[in-house]
């Protein structure tokens, strides 16, 4: 996934541009002494290595394996979460909403891209993207077939816009025959498309 | 304000590129500009509404053509020019024209930074500490307004009926926050809509549903 | 649907170019292409409302750069290609590359062109051909409705409260002629809305109105 | 205000494809007979010169001079315009609305660009273009400023948006101290933004 500005240069003159002004951004706040490198380091390393879908994984395999947690998650998401240790920025305050054989549910943010980042990590690009904040409150099915996934009409789909500072997490259904899994094997099953909602397990 | 950055219910984007962007970090220019915005964010400061506000005021072309992260560079370099931290000269060079003052806006060391952004922020006021106005399970009209200025309310949900289905107590409010009035706590609600009072007769499947949390002025009684 | 050529209440775009943007035609090939548009409508045949629903699937970026001309031009070309009278490497190349039916789509002479101009088209049926849903003086509200295909109802009277001032008559609706599924014709209504009720208190200045014609399907019973 | 597609090469490389592409449709369709020069010809020779704000100028002009036909206009605007000859395509019905000391009149057509054609022409560019769409009928007494009007509290905007068949007109006020000028006379004073209703006379 590296890249520099050479690679750019070869596949696309848009990029180059970008990764220039960033560069000379960089440049120019570290001179001023308004910027450290390592801190950029050090955050970028974080929310690529230390956060992401596996923290929001070890949080649904619990919620699975412990109902008396997942009472408390679905209660009051934002102290159940953070007394995994999943906290901090863009996590403050979360909501998790529990997918059943009756209502499935979707997240998304058509205003700009909010998303759980201590549970999840940063968001995909297509989260991002337009089409899918354009599409996904008005026609969820449409979008989920997209994904590969096809609900029944006799269930209800429940579309979450983050629209405020609560973040939204979904609660998959744990996948059939997987009683004898310990916890930490059913979170090795949890996919981050899964607690968006754009896939199910 | 009713900008092209409110996308929900928009047709005309097409497909989900689901495939082909399926990252979080394609360049690593898009990885320093990340670190760049959370690193100047304290010491600038600025908060996510602001840094918001100036990317929904980049021209409707640019909003959708310039990539993510170049819209976050941009955003910020708006923000450490408003508060004459950078000069536009500096920005177009990228070298350094006048020095700034470090004892209020010091760089910030990478732990300071680890540990900032792992308390998060908090915008939260006691929920007692203001009027809650709507009750839960009472049907509500979200307010016609819409401002200049940066907002929280799709145009999408703008005039239509929902269900309050909880509070989630009391907050800052963003469009105050955005425009330098003060923080102005008010309640945060869970609002419930059905697709059908939102899209009608061109609805997917009417008994679908829609939630958005919505600040207290958002709303009004039906 | 609700794309991006319905503006109306939209922030970000900046002054009216007045100055620099009051002409008809700034180039020649701007009148050509007023011109074509013009000849090949009869001929093709196509109507005003599937002209706009072509400009309005331009993707968003298309739609806010393509000169004006340039975006007709387009949606001409589109529709001769569904009345599979000109094929893409045609348009491409400008080079014929097979004979069409000139029985069934002659060109148009000058002077009937300038005859069918100025007799003009008419979408009109008798305006008792068709039951009247709505009073003058009756409070309506627009429907939520917001097909993928073309319409004619701006979002920003979706959900809106209105007065209906006047019937307009019986007329072909838009929705239906676009998507090709007949004329469909209902009474057409002008309804008049408060600036309050469309742009609550960010309005300008509240008592003053905006009025628009909207067709029966469009509205429902207050 | 001619041009050709070597100036267009000298100063906007855009409007050269765009130019490129009209010649390349227009021989096209010549070449499978489905369209005739000279009918090109004739029908912007028309609109250039033969319509145009000067049709209604003189409809505004027999309002202020006669009014029987003044309230004929407003009662059945159709009608009365046509009987002036002044009728065809974009202009088959018509609305035509007075600017009063109470009321001021300005038409639009947010959804695209709909304008009454026999009467006053072809719209200019800024009528067609996104910023006076989409700012009009949300702001219509700041779009009016720039274009040099302020208007009193006490004088009620109607923004009128052409979103069906019907085609508005304003007519507009009366300039004062024009009592003893001819119909003829009238005509000249009437400007086109008079009758989109961003001018006043």
């Amino acid at each position: 996934m590296q890249d520099n500005l050479s690679d750019d240069h070869h596949h696309d003159p848009i990029e180059e541009g970008a990764a220039l002004r960033v560069r000379a951004l960089e440049e120019l706040l570290i001179a001023k002494g308004l910027v450290k490198a390592e801190a950029i380091d050090a955050v970028v390393e974080y929310y690529e290595k230390e956060t992401g879908p596996r923290n929001g994984a070890q949080v649904v395999a619990r919620a699975w394996c412990d109902p008396d947690f997942k009472a408390w998650l679905l209660k009051d998401g934002t102290a159940a979460i953070h007394s995994m240790g999943f906290k901090g920025y863009q996590g403050e305050h979360m909501r998790v909403v529990e997918n059943t054989n009756d209502t499935h549910n979707i997240i998304v943010c058509t205003l700009c891209s909010c998303y759980p980042w201590p549970v999840l990590g940063l968001p995909p690009a297509w989260y991002k993207g337009a089409a899918y904040r354009a599409r996904v409150v008005r026609e969820p099915r449409a979008v989920l077939a997209e994904f590969g996934l096809d609900l029944p009409a006799s269930q209800k789909v429940r579309v979450w816009d983050s629209t405020a500072e609560i973040r939204f997490m979904v609660l998959p259904q744990r996948p059939p025959n997987t009683g004898n899994l310990s916890q930490a094997e059913l979170a090795d099953l949890v996919t981050r498309d899964s607690m968006i909602g754009t896939a199910v397990l | 304000m009713d900008g092209i950055h409110d996308l929900g219910g928009m047709h005309g984007f097409g497909p989900i590129p689901i495939e082909s962007q399926d990252y979080r970090f394609k360049h690593d220019w898009q990885r320093r500009a990340f670190g760049i915005v959370q690193a100047v964010a304290g010491n600038t400061p600025y908060v996510a509404d602001q840094h918001r506000y100036k990317i929904e005021q980049l021209s409707a072309t640019d909003y959708l053509t310039l990539d993510y992260f170049e819209k976050w560079i941009t955003a910020t370099s708006a923000l450490l020019k408003d508060a004459r931290l950078v000069n536009d000269q500096e920005l177009a060079t990228g070298q350094k024209e006048f020095d700034v003052d470090l004892v209020n806006h010091p760089a910030v060391s990478a732990d300071d930074l680890l540990s900032a952004m792992k308390i998060g922020a908090d915008y939260q006021f006691p929920t007692n500490s203001q009027p809650q106005g709507f009750a839960i399970g009472t049907r509500v009209r979200v307010r016609s307004d819409s401002p200049q200025g940066h907002t929280r309310v799709p145009r999408y949900v703008r005039g239509k009926f929902g269900t309050v289905l909880a509070t989630e107590g009391v907050f800052q409010h963003a469009d105050s926050v955005a425009a330098g009035q003060g923080r102005n706590p008010q309640h945060c609600y869970l609002v419930s809509f059905s697709a059908a009072e939102l899209w009608g007769s061109s609805v997917e499947q009417a008994d679908d549903d829609i939630l958005l949390n919505l600040a207290e002025s958002y709303l009004e009684p039906m």
